[in-house]
């Protein structure tokens, strides 16, 4: 009922395929960048950003990646989270041996790195197919914990088997280690996340991201257009893997600080991922955000009303979240199974046509 | 001979014995996978559950206890009598039977048609609800099971092998635990009377139509609804099975939920629809993970299980995609 | 032979495509024993049969998804090595199938665009930031889709899912993603299968006016003798995986084998 | 009786007395602005005035090149495109003189079409087209180009005769220097009595006609028009009624010219309503039908609707009908109403017309016929002013048109300027203007019938001066109206409309021609009315015993004296006031040649079949029975018998004791 469409009207492709092409969604998404650029940073605190805004935004960059694989070129992964360690892992080699190196290179080369270890368990995708191919993802998260876990190499030989960030600073200020500040942590992901966001979307409308699309449809028929099923595979899982990867490095270094591989990138974290991207919607750039909104602000939520608000025990409370999660997710497959993108698509849908019903 | 190859010989039997309960869960999956083209990810809660509720009714355990206490603040803990373990088998049955109709009719209806991997999403979805809900029910601590299997290792068997090595060398005898043994019996008995079920039951034939051809099965008067209640019901037996299996092993506990991280290789290596796959396929996994990490584990760090499977089975699979006996794909264009 | 000129004004050219002594099995059963026969470029060329009579196998050995165990492709002149499809695919040889294979999580639109995908070049890194060429590569090729969109008549429906629309419908977008590959040989599977007198009607002048508009050299299955008669300069008649006959409509109505084999076979 | 318009003429054109002119102007003051707009290849493509300027140049000079000499004509046929219209303009560019064609012409009536101009050169969209100027080409010897614009399925289409659209334009480009000079003379000597385009009227009745419009009709026309309602180069309007009606000429040619501001077309017929949308006209024009059809879809999407959002649509409608108008024609309105107002216009209005693509409509008209009060009402109280006007061909469109803030359903407005109007003794109106066509091409008899030497012209149509507003109001076509035997006007197609308007009514047949007092057979709609039974458990077994059921009658008479109250408001129409009634036992159908094929009552006929009945009517009968002929679907004949109810109307005293002689 807010859309007002007539008289917007396209006279070049530019506008007609810009990212939104409706004037009131344009609007709309420039006034949520003002805020989030501009207002949340100066009223951020340890709290808000620990507990909500970063998680969120780092679990975004994994769902991002995961969705790319997954929702777009339709290649069930389940070991997002033992990628995510080696992006972590990459992050702490390349800090601690190059100490002089700028920290966004930093986690671009974590990424990097990913990408490649990625294109290494892509391989089989060729191969394997579908549920074979998602389990055959778990051989990367369990081998790849396991590698972390037992040569001494990837930790420093430390006595704790933990990897601790080192402290960096950028003109001055202190952007990883204990002293950083909860505004920089976030604008830190907050920046990585936009063009990160911005490159998803890129790839996804144009020519790559139509092969991807094709070979999750149809893979005889995006053969005969002339996709290569090899490269539009493992560039899926190359790019998925860049993403995780980065999400990854900020995951250890912004937001933990300190991490034991077997606890932060378990298999329950390959699976939160996955269920972002399911919740969020397949397929949708847009989704991913929602997805690991919905997934970071609902335990958060209940947390407080059941711990701080009722008093119960933690752990029944955490049996509880447990439970709701898994009840949300069958209730949401059942009800939208295209997740939180496709209810919005819907909604919006509705507004347009408003007063008609079709 | 030697005491070194006596050893592979033991951990090779300890492997198999192993891979017998990989194959117990195993079996759960594949039955409904072919009889709902369902990816059942809780297969493995689907054990904890039992076990939990096993464990439960055995020790007279009020349900909800903790909750009730932490929103009334009473301090209920059980009802004070002890429950024999037959009887707290029958009931634990009659429960997953009742858990099968409640996944048919609250979730499985509604989610005909979903493309697998939505359906694959809603068990990891029930997966986390049941792990919270049985946790709920009977609290997260470790506890023990103890239906009245034999336990530990089988003096006889270690007195009867001695004689294998030489005079002098240090070998006492194969160690096999008894539980091992008591649960290959058992999953042989599974086998062979699910096998009998499904060739000389009216029941069984219909399960076996259904894994044919839905369609087909369903235009002859097959109500598919309730063969899912069934195969559902199969597999919450089997995971019964299981449940008390591992569970008088290493205690009932949230690691319980995680066997079924094992049996998804033994999937992938077996074929997700084949039983002999599933058997054979946790056979070989169980003397695969074994050995090596009793050759090549300490070589590299040790711990290997967590991994073996599923580097075998990848490497298995990428040379024949369709698993030991799966059918071959045709792909029709 | 040169090239010649059809009445109605189109140009017939040298020989494109020449498939020797094609022999297909599967296990035991042979598919295709034994065909031979050549495509000139410029001309529809019909491929006819009753059901399972090899017509589908042998666009699936053309476009690479078989590979024979005897015989030889010449395409442009050259013999042909083993290709997987997407080769093939830039060899210029398109298709479209029996059951419609459209990409249904995309519009209309995308399906069309992602015919472009040989032609389009641009790297992972310039698609990413989306800036200068990957941009104006996706503008240009946008603008040869609309026209190809614009030809077949779907404008309405640019923007729609492709699983939303009508079968025929569909059938017509599939034509336009073969299209945007600019084939130099198009190869079509029971275009108007399935479809009404009209949808037939509308599918049989598209694809007259693609050969005579484009000059894309047309291969045709079609299970429906009298379309296929009307619309093609040459017709190879299959059955049972051998060729019964190969000539002008007129030789191949008159061919006493032919007409055995379709009264024969009944078909729909 | 004579009137003028409240609104000053436009008397000082300058130099602007010709197309040529004009574009030159536009192009001087407007160059970069977008003068034209076709959504193509999914997007809309765009040119200036400059651009199209230049366009319109080269293909001047391919007609040149092409032989067309001032004076020839040049027809063009085709869907509404740019293309098209500076092919019209290109014409008028060289002194030719352009004559526009109705694209879903058959070829028979192509031939005479094009036999009667002369047409040199046929300028057509497509292969379509083409095909029909072939058709008949054979047969019309001054035909020598076919131009077209687009190639597809042209190909074999070779030889001198038959050239691209772009072909055209790349000769007229070589030849530009060459013929720039030439070209220039004859825009600079072009003026006001030039030809500016021919149009052929519909031909409803016998041959279609050939109407000359000069400059001076359709610039005057346009300028006047466009001052009557401010329009300015800023409007944006959407070009999609065909090419050859005079109103499409008037609006996207002489009037968008005048003011310079932009025409829109739509892709194609089956997106002209996304298309619509998305350009947002706010200057807009569209037939009585346009609008019924798209508010019965609107109605039907709203049943479909969920309760709630219809329970809320429905509510804010009643509340738009009883304010909407009054705040569109600047009539206090209580503040509370006010607020209910922008309410509705969050959640209804406002999107509903956004939907619908009308909601940047500044101005808006509905000609051609007669306008449902209800449709009327609908629009306008949504907000859009939605104005109606009266016009012809002959008049280049404008004869009297309603000024904002003064819209009823009843009348068509007042005089255009620059339009004086007199209406004759037996009620025919009369105009005369700058915009009266110059004649009938090649047709002197014809134009001597409809204009006469002072430059008064006939409209065929009867009507009066509303004398409370001075508004025009048009009752009938003038051969149609008659008299009652008392003296008073007889109208009956115009009470015929009014019972018409209400939904249970199929069709009325009024009778009063030379008789004391009117009365009236009616139809009932069974669609209508079967809903309603069906709702209110009314049982019947056939349409003959819904027809006469107690409860029809008493809703049928109720409707007649609603018109019977309007009519008695009116001084010249009171007399038409119904005084009995009945419902017709069996529906009036095309195949007992009762209605025309186009469902237009045949009055004489169905007096005559229904003899009995009219007598009845007359006689003071309470009821009547009666028997009669039916032709059956398969063809057989069988006759119904039936027994009519006869009702009596409550009808009003005159109010204004003149009327009797008002007409006279």
């Amino acid at each position: 009922m807010y859309y007002r469409e007539a008289g917007d009207f396209k006279t070049s492709y530019r506008a007609d395929q810009q990212n939104f092409p409706i004037r009131f969604d344009r609007i709309h998404f420039w006034v949520m960048m003002v805020l989030a650029f501009g207002v949340v940073p100066f009223f951020i605190n340890d709290y808000w950003a620990n507990a909500v805004f970063v998680p969120f935004l780092i679990f975004a960059i994994a769902t991002l990646g995961l969705n790319l694989l997954t929702g777009y070129c339709g290649q069930v992964s389940l070991g997002s989270a033992g990628f995510m360690a080696v992006g972590a892992y990459a992050c702490y080699k390349l800090m601690t041996s190059f100490p002089d190196l700028n920290f966004f290179v930093v986690v671009l080369l974590s990424g990097g790195i990913t990408a490649m270890v990625g294109t290494a368990f892509g391989l089989p995708s060729l191969r394997i197919k579908g549920f074979y191919l998602a389990v055959a993802t778990l051989a990367a998260q369990f081998f790849l914990v396991w590698l972390f876990n037992k040569v001494p190499w990837f930790y420093n030989n430390s006595a704790s088997g933990q990897i601790s960030v080192p402290r960096r600073e950028m003109l001055g200020i202190p952007i990883t280690g204990p002293e950083t500040a909860a505004s920089t942590k976030y604008l830190i992901c907050l920046i990585i996340v936009f063009v990160l966001g911005f490159v998803a979307r890129n790839l996804t409308r144009g020519r790559i991201g139509r092969s991807w699309m094709a070979i999750r449809d149809m893979d005889f028929a995006a053969e005969i257009i002339g996709v290569d099923p090899l490269r539009a595979k493992l560039s899926a899982f190359a790019i998925s893997s860049f993403y995780i990867g980065i999400a990854g490095a900020l995951f250890f270094s912004v937001y933990l600080g300190a991490v034991e591989v077997g606890e932060a990138f378990g298999i329950n974290n390959s699976f939160l991922i996955l269920f972002m991207v399911i919740i969020g919607g397949l397929g949708s750039i847009y989704g991913s955000f929602a997805g690991a909104a919905f997934l970071i602000l609902m335990p958060v939520l209940l947390k407080n009303v059941l711990v701080s608000g009722l008093g119960w025990p933690s752990d029944l409370a955490a049996h509880l979240e447990f439970m709701i999660m898994g009840a949300l997710i069958i209730i949401f497959l059942i009800v939208e199974p295209h997740g939180l993108a496709r209810l919005w698509a819907v909604t919006k849908q509705k507004l347009r046509l408003w007063p008609f019903p079709y | 001979m030697s005491p070194d190859f006596l050893y592979a010989i033991e951990v090779l039997l300890n492997g198999l014995m192993a891979g017998v309960m990989y194959s117990l869960v195993a079996l759960g999956f594949v039955l409904i996978f072919k009889a709902s083209g369902v990816f059942n990810y809780a297969q493995g809660v689907m054990a904890l559950f039992a076990a939990l509720t096993l464990v439960g009714i055995m020790n007279g355990q009020v349900p909800f206890s903790h909750l009730i206490n932490a929103v009334f603040g009473t301090h209920l803990h059980d009802f004070g009598w002890q429950v024999p373990a037959l009887a707290a088998i029958a009931l634990t049955a009659v429960v997953m039977v009742f858990f099968a109709i409640l996944v048919e009719k609250l979730i499985l209806k509604y989610l005909i048609g979903q493309e697998p991997i939505i359906l694959f999403m809603a068990t990891i979805g029930l997966a986390y609800f049941m792990e919270g809900f049985g946790d709920l029910m009977w609290g997260a601590d470790i506890k023990a099971l103890d239906v009245g299997l034999p336990k530990g290792g089988s003096l006889w068997i270690e007195e009867n092998t001695v004689w294998l090595a030489a005079e002098g060398e240090r070998f006492f005898g194969f160690f096999i635990d008894k539980l091992d043994i008591s649960a290959t019996i058992v999953a042989i008995i599974l086998v062979v009377a699910l096998t009998l079920f499904s060739q000389y039951t009216a029941t069984g034939r219909a399960l076996r139509a259904v894994a044919d051809d839905h369609q087909a099965a369903m235009s002859v008067g097959i109500s598919l609804r309730a063969i899912w209640v069934i195969t559902w019901s199969i597999a919450g037996f089997v995971a019964l099975v299981a449940g008390i299996m591992w569970g008088s092993k290493s205690g009932v506990q949230f690691s319980l939920a995680f066997i079924v991280l094992k049996a998804l290789p033994v999937l992938m290596l077996g074929g997700f629809t084949s039983i002999p796959g599933a058997i054979v396929g946790g056979l070989i996994i169980g003397m695969g993970e074994k050995l090596f990490e009793f050759f090549i584990g300490p070589l590299i760090g040790g711990a290997t299980e967590n991994w073996f499977a599923y580097v075998l089975a990848l490497i298995f699979l990428v040379f024949r995609p369709q698993g030991l006996f799966g059918e071959r794909i045709i792909e029709r264009v | 032979m040169s090239s010649y000129v059809t009445p109605d004004g189109r140009t017939i050219g040298d020989v494109l495509l020449e498939v020797k002594n094609i022999t297909l099995r599967f296990g035991g059963v042979e598919a295709i024993k034994d065909i031979s026969f050549d495509v000139r470029e410029g001309e529809i060329r019909a491929i006819i049969g009753p059901n399972g009579a090899g017509k589908s196998s042998m666009l699936n050995v053309i476009n690479g998804f078989y590979h024979p165990q005897e015989g030889e492709i010449w395409f442009h002149g050259k013999k042909r090595r083993a290709m997987k499809p997407s080769q093939i695919a830039r060899q210029g040889i398109a298709r479209t199938f029996q059951n419609i294979a459209l990409f249904k999580g995309m519009n209309t639109l995308d399906n069309i665009m992602t015919g472009c995908f040989t032609h389009m070049h641009t790297s992972l890194i310039e698609q990413a930031i989306w800036w200068g060429r990957a941009e104006r590569e996706e503008y240009r090729y946008r603008e040869k889709v609309e026209h190809i969109i614009d030809f077949l008549e779907i404008q309405a429906i640019r923007k729609t899912p492709v699983g939303a629309l009508p079968y025929g419908l569909q059938k017509r977008v599939e034509l336009a993603r073969a299209l945007a590959a600019e084939p130099k040989l198009l190869l079509l599977d029971e275009p108007m299968a399935g479809m009404n007198v009209e949808e037939k009607e509308d599918m049989c002048r598209f694809v007259l006016d693609v050969n005579a508009e484009f000059g894309t050299t047309i291969v045709l299955i079609e299970h429906d003798m009298g379309v296929v008669m009307d619309i093609s300069d040459r017709v190879v008649v299959l059955d049972y995986g051998r060729k019964i006959g190969d000539g002008v409509p007129d030789e191949v109505r008159s061919n006493q084998e032919v007409i055995d084999a379709y009264l024969g076979v009944p078909h729909d | 009786m004579t009137a003028t318009s409240p609104v000053q003429a436009v008397t000082d054109f300058g130099d602007l007395v010709s197309l040529p002119k004009l574009l030159a102007r536009n192009v001087r003051s407007y160059g970069n602005k977008i003068a034209y707009r076709e959504k193509e290849y999914g997007i809309w493509q765009e040119w200036t005035w400059a651009q199209a300027a230049k366009v319109i140049e080269e293909l001047a000079s391919g007609l040149m090149a092409l032989g067309v000499q001032p004076g020839d004509h040049v027809a063009v046929v085709g869907r509404n495109r740019p293309a098209l219209y500076w092919s019209l303009l290109a014409a008028g560019h060289i002194g030719a003189i352009p004559v526009p064609l109705y694209q879903d012409a058959v070829a028979e009536e192509m031939e005479y079409v094009l036999e009667h101009c002369g047409a040199k050169v046929v300028i057509a969209e497509d292969q379509e087209q083409v095909d029909k100027v072939v058709e008949v080409s054979e047969r019309i010897h001054h035909l020598e180009s076919v131009v077209y614009y687009d190639p597809r399925g042209l190909r074999g289409y070779d030889g001198e005769r038959f050239l691209s659209f772009d072909e055209l334009r790349r000769r007229g480009r070589g030849a530009l220097a060459d013929n720039t000079p030439k070209m220039q003379t004859i825009v600079d000597q072009s003026n006001f009595d030039d030809v500016c385009v021919m149009l052929y009227t519909s031909g409803t009745t016998g041959k279609p006609k050939g109407v000359v419009l000069s400059n001076r009709n359709i610039i005057t026309t346009s300028a006047n028009s466009a001052i009557f309602d401010h329009l300015t180069h800023k409007e944006s309007t959407l070009a999609y009624l065909p090419m050859a009606w005079v109103g499409d000429f008037i609006f996207s040619v002489g009037q968008a010219m005048w003011c310079g501001f932009e025409i829109n077309c739509p892709e194609s017929a089956a997106t002209m309503q996304t298309d619509m949308r998305e350009i947002g006209p706010s200057y807009f024009f569209a037939p009585p039908r346009f609008f019924e059809t798209l508010l019965t879809s609107v109605m039907i999407r709203m049943e479909d609707a969920g309760r709630l959002k219809r329970g809320m649509f429905h509510a804010f409608m009643k509340h738009a009908r009883k304010v909407g108008p009054a705040l569109l024609d600047g009539k206090p309105v209580s503040g509370w109403n006010r607020f209910v107002y922008k309410l509705g216009d969050i959640l209804v209005y406002g999107p509903l017309k956004d939907a619908l693509g009308l909601s940047r409509v500044r101005v808006g008209y509905t000609a051609g016929e007669a306008i449902g009060p209800e449709i009327f009402a609908f629009y306008r109280s949504l907000g859009i002013n939605l104005k109606q006007l009266y016009g012809q061909t002959e008049a280049s469109v404008f004869i009297t048109q309603q000024p904002d803030g003064e819209v009823s359903d009843e009348t068509v407005g007042v005089v255009s300027p620059g339009v004086e109007l007199k209406i004759d003794e037996r009620g025919e109106v009369f105009y005369r203007s700058p915009g009266a066509f110059e004649e009938y091409y090649k047709n002197a008899d014809s134009t001597r019938d409809t204009k006469d030497p002072e430059g008064w012209v006939a409209t065929g149509d009867a009507g009066f001066i509303d004398e409370k507003t001075g508004h025009l109001r048009i009752l009938d076509r003038a051969k149609d109206v008659g008299k009652l035997s008392n003296g008073a006007l007889f109208a009956p197609k115009y009470v015929e409309n009014k019972l018409k308007f209400y939904p249970n009514i199929l069709e009325a047949v009024v009778i009063g021609a030379e008789r004391d007092m009117c009365t009236v057979m009616i139809n009932i709609d069974l669609y209508a009315l079967g809903n309603w039974a069906e709702r209110n458990n009314i049982a019947y077994a056939s349409y003959q015993e819904l027809a006469g059921h107690e409860r029809v009658y008493a809703m049928i008479k109720k409707h007649v004296e609603e018109v019977n109250e309007s009519l008695a408001g009116d001084d010249m129409l009171s007399g038409c006031q119904i005084h009995r009634f009945l419902v017709l036992h069996k529906e009036l159908d095309a195949d007992d040649g009762e209605l025309t094929r186009t469902r237009k009552v045949r009055r004489r006929v169905i007096e005559e079949k229904f003899h009995d009945l009219v007598t009845a009517l007359y006689d003071g009968s309470k009821q009547v029975s009666t028997e009669t002929e039916v032709t059956y679907e398969d063809g057989r004949k069988g006759s119904i018998k039936a027994t009519l109810k006869i009702e009596d109307t409550k009808t009003l005293a005159t109010q204004s004791a003149g009327a009797k002689g008002a007409a006279a």
